[in-house]
């Protein structure tokens, strides 16, 4: 009776299927592109968010970490597509990005590539290997898929760090060889194309996952998720549409690596980790899983604490606590971790359940007048 | 012939190590559906545990009972904690294996942070008694007694938690419970405090295995549990979930292949053929070795 | 009827839903204090899922409403292993034994602290299991798995039995043998049973309530129910053939 | 407008920014967190106690990178964004590796820290290096076996680019020298070792030459000393920081450690100031590190303001005397020549105490010199 | 047009379908009853693919299709209901229909297509909801459907599909007496016309009655027999077998 098996996700209603009934109907479909527009003119801003970020909106510093914020918030998008829209739980999405990250990095450093045909051929190389991996993975489901997923990932954390004929660079990693790449992507006076880079990435993922979802094969994932029985009696087989699902996650997590190498410059064996394929997970469920914009938030919020949660353990205010407070509190993953229990208890929907969930609040508040 | 038992005899103290993590993962899982990925902390807890009380509990030491004294302090703790995190964290989340994974995740995070805000990353000696440090000859070899004494506890743990399961009432209801834990409720049986049994006894094979580690590598270090967790987990997986006396198979299994796989093969080739078994093995049959059953 | 007592267990308007299915659809019944209360119904009508139901065991993402209480006490949102502990006996109808245990280890799950394990009573109604205590519980034949069951659920003291079809599948003779020990035992416990074979019902009802289409289609009294071949033939569906039924 | 603007550095008065890039979290959090106790020691010595060069105050912005390449490449760009001018940091290879290229794609100087790995030896112009690096390790292991020529050498480390560095080195330095080398190599996973001790003791070397780093190295050890291999043959290894010590147990006292630096290891006016200024009053091994990179970071402001080109002028060639004694930058590839030691570990438990067998110079050390890359 | 051999299931020694043999003939209607477990739901996983037979083979129009995967089987026009309602509880109403519309259509996997954009579909899937009566629900989300609107709703899937042979695996459980009528005559409207086989497993013996051409008895995973209403209502062992034994 205690069957192993995974929960699908709680359900959520993938917006694309559902028609929209708000008042904003009419803008709703606009709204995307305003969100966009406003990211993409950010870099002009000059203000100051003292706390949030450490210096304006324009500076170099703050544009790198957006960047890497935004790519994350398109893999998490991707790893949806997965997780939250077909309801395949996978232990394993990290292998593709850190495929397209050393891809792209060994191909444009060690083989002296153009990055464009390096690009080109990462994606193609991690959307190909994602295809392989995931045919044989898919014969299995459930807690069995999550731990073949997990052990394939394992299998490229240990070949990276073997470092076989020094092409990865171990436990060092391998930074990229920039003499060759277009010189708008070198240089800290360049941030902000790289910025414009992963916000380009993030579009496209939002905008693939977003169309897929709405396509024919979107509504096969979603009655994946739902019923994966009740697709096979259809007449549908329900393995070669997971395997379109995950090798097309696959291939965006890998075309993300691409990008993520550009923007940190470098390759580094951390992202190999099944930490980061967990953290996929955390950030999904953080978001909340199957909505339009909740990966994408949970992605980008996860990234922005993990990138500043370091600043803030060595910041004068938590310094100046007690030592039983202070001592933790410098530790970014105790930090991380704690949000990530937290989340499950206050946020069991995600950030995007927020919204509905504030609604009682803000019309309770409202009606006084 | 030497290096033959030599690499059998290492390879049985690895495999008592994985099996020590592995056999609380699996009865965790088996009973509670628990995909616990916090049991590498309750390992920490165990090993800095021990190494704490040696240098500050009364009669405990480094040596001898004082010895004793501190790994049965440092199983006490793990045992606690686990249960602590049963009661707190686990309980109000059974039958929502998302949200465990992601809490367990969180609290592996915050946990392992945690012992090095407060102890250091950097690796401690640990205290253990000096015959530990010796080998003893077995055939030719010179067998590390550290590896020894893993082995032994392995079989102690192994026959004891056999035994826990043939013997006691609460082992009848956690096999019962494996097998069908609805009707053991009808019985009038409150399943859910076999459920806090089992983190604590998980967390007490977890935290001995810290404790021995700790006397095996000589040091104990905050990310100690993290790294055997993952061939933990393959071990559990291969072994089936549930299953004791499958998971002491599949520990015994990984650790000779990767033994010998990294004398015989190139460096690192043993990691891969671990986890290619496990691929192998959940393809063939997905349930792993033993099925889902609480052997006795 | 015990008209004059108060009833054991009373039902009222009980609603069940499970994965979409609305099952039970208000059904409203008492059991009485004394003798068997036997709940008929077609197959499929939900008799199996009102005892759950009763004790607390719809499976997950069920949904119940209603109200279910035994005297004062209501039962539902009470966990199932208080329910009972407070005297509920449940033999569930696949019987559930752990298959993987020996006989002895299926009833020294049933043993209670603080309560002395009536084994004399249990083994002397089936003797069968003392002298199998051994065997693994998968091994017995249906009847005796049976008899396990419900002498599980004996070795304490009940205040009210749910038996779900004990002589499923049961060859003739030990149907007749589960009968008598089941009418033994109602002697000094009440007891709830769905049961299929009229002629079962027949020797041990005394009152009966039938199920149809979710709710309840009749209550009253058993002889009144099976002496109307019309009225049986009516809410059970099927005709007792000839009204002949051998006892 | 620009979609982004940069800082620039302001008159001569302003203050001049530094920003230090290191470990303060993390698994190397212990070696970072001597790195800035050394640096701050440094700056302290070298300006006097004034925290000034001239009338310009150093002005220090640390960050933490966590051991993550990725955040120190975003703090990095954050710090060169506002204008900074000198970075040093970089506890670990992979974040000293990946901020090099930064440096030199931003014209801004980088002084990198504890980072051992030979390849940022003649990264780019802009690169420097306060600590040694791994070819001196193996330079001083090579002085334990006096003639080479047809010895047998075994190295043992662990896969991946550190042990990949030190194999190579080895090949170079004392295979060069006339001598037989082999390698033996483990996951830097592993958690037994009987298989490789095994391996080593098969081979028979006249000198084994371990680079290990990692918690797992208290292991490692005593399955050596356990197999018989640290009796049977000399074993090079390089000393940890001083808390690593006891780990070593029974083992300690069999090897020969080529030592980067331990407290006492020198006796010179930087080493006392060090002594006097850290917290504790010991000095450990990456200590001298950051005092050198503080020594730097004053002469490159007082010979070049706010020039980069001109800092990396006054740097080349420039020859110091650091807490280890006699260093010198040298011009071709900015290698950090300076002091190495042969020591020895005594004492038993928890209490040893490392002794210098003897010392290597700076010349006597030297790495061959680096292609300059960019 | 359907037929199985020999078709056995066991779970370890156990025989859940137990050695079936049945015939449909096209535009046939086959009533299928037995008790809880008989191993109905079994055959039904069986012939449709879901599960793999130990023993037999399952045969459409001759051709045998034992070892085809149930998509295969589907595109060959075998289609299925859920005993417990299994629609995509996610999409709404007309999105389930649309999906199962898609499925029968095939086609290749289009990603960039938007799914809402195609006619022929959305015609097609709201003409198999007028004919269920559920055209005014359309836009409901399906997980909040009435258990009787589900039911619904599942025929409509299933009529989506344009199947040859229907698998209708207890269309009335869970629905209200009252809503029985109707979504009889949508079953029987389905089976008027095309030559259409049907069978459905169904406790509701009324139901059965008005509209099977022939009832199979199931009990223990066999067959017990397979004839015209009235013999297998008249036939003794079948009584016992659905009413339960007789001693
Ligand atoms: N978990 C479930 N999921 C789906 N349907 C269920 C579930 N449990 C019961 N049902 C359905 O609910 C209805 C009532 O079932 P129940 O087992 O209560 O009937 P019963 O009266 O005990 O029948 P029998 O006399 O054959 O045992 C049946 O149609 C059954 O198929
Ligand atoms: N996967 C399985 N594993 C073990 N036993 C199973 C499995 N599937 C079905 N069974 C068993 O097979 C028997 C027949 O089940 P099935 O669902 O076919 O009955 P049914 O005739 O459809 O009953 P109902 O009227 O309640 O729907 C039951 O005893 C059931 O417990
Ligand atoms: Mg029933
Ligand atoms: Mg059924």
């Amino acid at each position: 009776m205690t069957n192993s098996v995974v929960d699908a996700p709680p359900a959520q209603v993938p917006d694309e299927l559902t028609p929209g009934r708000s008042r904003w109907h009419g803008l709703r479909p606009y709204l995307p592109l305003v969100a966009l527009v406003v990211a993409a003119v950010l870099p002009y801003s000059t203000l100051n968010l003292p706390g949030i970020f450490e210096g304006p909106l324009n500076s170099p510093g703050t544009l790198q970490l957006l960047a890497i914020c935004l790519v994350f918030g398109g893999l998490a998008a991707g790893y949806d597509l997965l997780f939250g829209r077909t309801g395949m739980l996978s232990f394993g999405h990290a292998l593709y990005f850190a495929a397209g990250v050393y891809g792209t990095d060994i191909l444009v450093t060690e083989a002296g590539l153009p990055l464009w045909q390096a690009a080109v051929l990462t994606v193609v190389g991690g959307t190909t290997l994602a295809a392989l991996l995931g045919a044989v993975a898919l014969r299995t489901v459930g807690i069995a898929f999550a731990m073949v997923t997990l052990a394939f990932a394992q299998v490229g954390a240990i070949l990276v760090a073997r470092d076989f004929g020094g092409l990865t660079g171990g436990e060092e990693g391998l930074p990229l060889d920039v003499s060759g790449l277009p010189p708008a992507l070198v240089g800290v006076t360049n941030t902000v194309n790289l910025y414009w880079l992963a916000l380009a990435y993030l579009a496209i993922v939002v905008l693939v996952v977003h169309r897929v979802s709405a396509s024919p094969t979107g509504r096969v994932l979603a009655g994946l998720r739902d019923d994966e029985r009740r697709i096979g009696v259809l007449g549908l087989d329900p393995y070669r549409f997971k395997l379109v699902a995950f090798t097309l996650a696959g291939g965006l997590a890998s075309a993300g690596g691409v990008v993520y190498v550009l923007i940190v410059g470098g390759a580094s064996p951390h992202i190999t980790s099944s930490e980061l394929t967990l953290s996929l997970l955390v950030m999904v469920v953080l978001g909340g899983p199957g909505t339009r914009w909740g990966p994408v938030l949970g992605g980008v919020l996860y990234m922005y604490l993990d990138h500043r949660l370091t600043a803030f353990g060595s910041s004068e205010a938590v310094n100046s606590l007690p030592a039983f407070l202070s001592r933790p509190l410098s530790q970014p993953l105790f930090v991380l971790g704690t949000v990530f229990i937290l989340a499950v208890y206050f946020f069991p929907g995600g950030l995007a359940s927020l919204r509905s969930r504030l609604t009682p609040v803000l019309t309770a508040l409202r009606r006084p007048r | 012939m030497n290096t033959v038992v030599l690499l059998t005899l290492t390879g049985l103290g690895l495999a008592a190590l994985y099996f020590l993590v592995a056999s609380g993962l699996s009865l965790v899982f088996g009973l509670a559906d628990v995909l616990n990925f916090a049991h590498g902390l309750f390992l920490g807890v165990g090993a800095y545990a021990t190494w704490w009380a040696s240098g500050n509990l009364p009669g405990a030491g480094p040596d001898g009972f004082g010895f004793v004294l501190a790994v049965v302090f440092g199983v006490l703790a793990g045992s606690f904690v686990a249960v602590l995190v049963e009661l707190v964290l686990i309980r109000p989340l059974y039958s929502r294996t998302i949200e465990q994974v992601l809490v367990t995740v969180g609290l592996s995070l915050a946990g392992v942070a945690l012992l090095q805000a407060t102890w250091g990353a950097d690796p401690r000696p640990f205290p253990r008694p000096d015959w530990s440090r010796d080998v003893t000859s077995v055939l030719g070899a010179q067998v590390p007694n550290a590896g020894l004494l893993l082995i032994v506890a392995a079989v102690v743990v192994l026959g004891a938690l056999l035994a826990f399961l043939r013997w006691t009432r609460y082992g009848l209801i956690i096999r019962a419970g494996v097998e069908n834990r609805e009707m053991v409720t009808a019985l009038g049986i409150d399943v859910r405090k076999a459920f806090t049994l089992v983190f604590a006894i998980g967390g007490a094979a977890a935290a001995l295995a810290g404790a021995l580690g700790g006397v095996y590598f000589g040091t104990v270090s905050p990310g100690q549990g993290g790294s055997l967790l993952i061939f933990a987990f393959i071990v559990v997986v291969i072994g089936g979930m549930g299953s004791v006396v499958g998971s002491a198979y599949a520990a015994v299994a990984v650790g000779l292949l990767q033994q010998f796989v990294n004398y015989y093969g190139t460096s690192g080739l043993g990691d891969l053929c671990v986890v290619g078994l496990l691929a192998v093995v959940l393809l063939l049959r997905p349930q792993g070795l033993a099925g889902k059953v609480a052997h006795a | 009827m015990n008209a004059s007592s108060e009833p054991v267990l009373s039902v009222e308007d009980l609603s069940v839903r499970i994965a979409g299915l609305h099952i039970l659809q208000g059904v409203s019944f008492e059991v009485a204090p004394t003798g068997v209360t036997v709940l008929l119904g077609r197959n499929g009508v939900g008799k199996t899922t009102t005892l759950r139901a009763i004790v607390g065991l719809t499976p997950r993402g069920g949904e119940v409403r209603g109200s279910v209480r035994m005297g004062a006490r209501s039962l539902l949102a009470r966990p199932t292993h208080r329910l009972v502990r407070d005297g509920l006996g449940y033999v569930p109808e696949d019987r559930c034994v752990f298959a993987a245990l020996t006989v002895a280890e299926n009833l020294r799950l049933a043993e209670r602290r603080g309560v002395t394990p009536a084994y004399d009573k249990v083994f002397a109604l089936f003797p069968e299991l003392e002298r199998r205590g051994r065997q693994r519980a998968g091994s017995l034949s249906g009847g005796q798995q049976q008899m396990l069951a419900i002498g599980r659920v004996l070795l304490n003291d009940n205040r009210l039995l749910l038996v779900d079809e004990p002589t499923k599948g049961l060859a003739p003779k030990v149907v007749t043998e589960v009968a008598e020990v089941l009418e033994r035992v109602a002697e000094s416990v009440p007891v709830l049973l769905v049961e299929q074979n009229l002629a079962v019902v027949r020797r041990l009802a005394t009152d009966a309530v039938v199920l149809s289409a979710g709710q309840v289609a009749w209550t009253g009294d058993a002889r009144e129910l099976l002496l109307e071949t019309a009225l049986t033939k009516s809410l059970l569906g099927v005709g007792s053939g000839s009204g002949e039924v051998h006892a | 407008g620009s979609p982004q603007d940069t800082a620039s550095g302001g008159g001569d008065a302003a203050p001049v920014k530094v920003g230090l890039v290191y470990s303060q979290s993390g698994p190397l959090a212990s070696y970072g967190k001597q790195y800035i106790e050394g640096f701050k020691a440094g700056l302290d010595f070298a300006t006097e106690g004034t925290g000034k060069v001239g009338d310009r105050t150093i002005e220090l912005t640390e960050a933490d990178d966590a051991g993550d390449p990725a955040k120190a490449v975003s703090v990095a760009k954050d710090m060169i964004g506002k204008g900074t001018k000198i970075i040093a940091g970089s506890t670990s290879s992979g974040v000293a590796l990946q901020v090099a290229p930064i440096a030199a794609q931003n014209k801004v100087l980088f002084i990198s820290g504890p980072a051992a790995t030979d390849a940022v030896t003649g990264a780019n112009k802009y690169t420097f290096r306060s600590g040694r690096q791994s070819w001196q390790d193996v330079v001083t292991a090579r002085s334990f076996i006096g003639d080479a020529a047809d010895k047998k050498v075994v190295v043992f480390a662990q896969d991946g680019a550190f042990g990949d560095a030190n194999e190579a080195a080895v090949k170079a330095v004392i295979g060069g020298a006339g001598a037989n080398v082999s390698s033996v190599r483990a996951p830097a996973s592993a958690t037994e070792f009987t298989p490789f001790a095994s391996q080593i003791k098969a081979a028979k070397p006249d000198l084994l030459f371990v680079a290990w780093a990692g918690t797992t190295a208290g292991a490692m050890w005593q399955t050596l000393d356990q197999q018989g291999v640290l009796a049977s043959t000399t074993v090079v290894t390089g000393l940890d920081i001083r808390a690593s010590w006891p780990t070593f147990g029974a083992a300690g006292t069999k090897i020969s450690f080529l030592s980067h630096y331990f407290d006492g290891a020198s006796d010179t006016e930087a080493a006392k100031a060090a002594k006097a200024k850290v917290p504790g009053g010991t000095l450990d091994l990456f200590h001298p590190d950051g005092f050198a990179a503080a020594q730097m970071v004053v002469r490159a402001v007082q010979e070049g303001g706010d020039d980069v080109e001109k800092m990396v002028q006054a740097l080349e060639g420039w020859e110091f005397e650091g807490v280890k004694g006699a260093m010198k930058i040298r011009a071709e590839d900015h290698a950090l020549l300076q002091p190495m030691y042969q020591a020895k570990l005594s004492g038993s438990g928890t209490a040893f105490t490392a002794t210098v067998q003897k010392s290597l110079t700076g010349d006597e050390s030297a790495p061959p010199v680096a292609q300059m890359k960019g | 047009m359907l037929a199985t051999r020999g078709l056995t299931w066991r779970i370890g020694e156990v025989a859940i379908v137990d050695s079936v043999y049945l015939d449909l003939a096209p535009g046939e209607f086959l009533g299928v009853i037995g008790p809880n477990g008989a191993g109905k739901t079994s055959l039904f996983n069986l012939i449709t693919g879901l599960r793999r037979p130990t023993e037999g083979t399952v045969l459409l129009d001759g051709a045998d299709i034992t070892a085809l995967p149930p998509h295969r089987r589907a595109r060959l026009g075998l289609g299925r209901t859920f005993q417990a309602s299994s629609v995509f509880g996610s999409l709404s109403v007309r999105e389930n229909v649309r999906l199962a519309v898609q499925a029968h259509r095939g086609g290749s996997m289009k990603l960039w297509r938007r799914a809402a954009a195609d006619r022929e579909v959305a015609a097609a899937a709201d003409a198999a909801l007028d004919r269920v009566g559920l055209h005014h629900r359309g836009t409901a989300l399906a997980g909040t459907l009435a258990h009787g609107e589900k039911r619904k709703l599942e025929i409509a899937l299933l009529l989506a599909g344009e199947p040859r042979v229907m698998l209708l695996d207890e269309p009335m459980a869970g629905v209200s007496a009252e809503d029985v009528p109707e979504l009889v005559s949508v079953i029987k409207s389905l089976t008027g016309d095309s030559g259409r086989a049907v069978l459905m497993v169904e406790h509701h013996m009324d139901v059965i009655l008005e509209l099977a051409d022939r009832i199979a008895v199931m009990h223990h995973g066999a067959l017990l027999a397979c004839d015209t209403p009235d013999t297998v209502m008249a036939n003794a062992t079948v009584q016992e077998a659905y009413l339960g034994e007789a001693l």
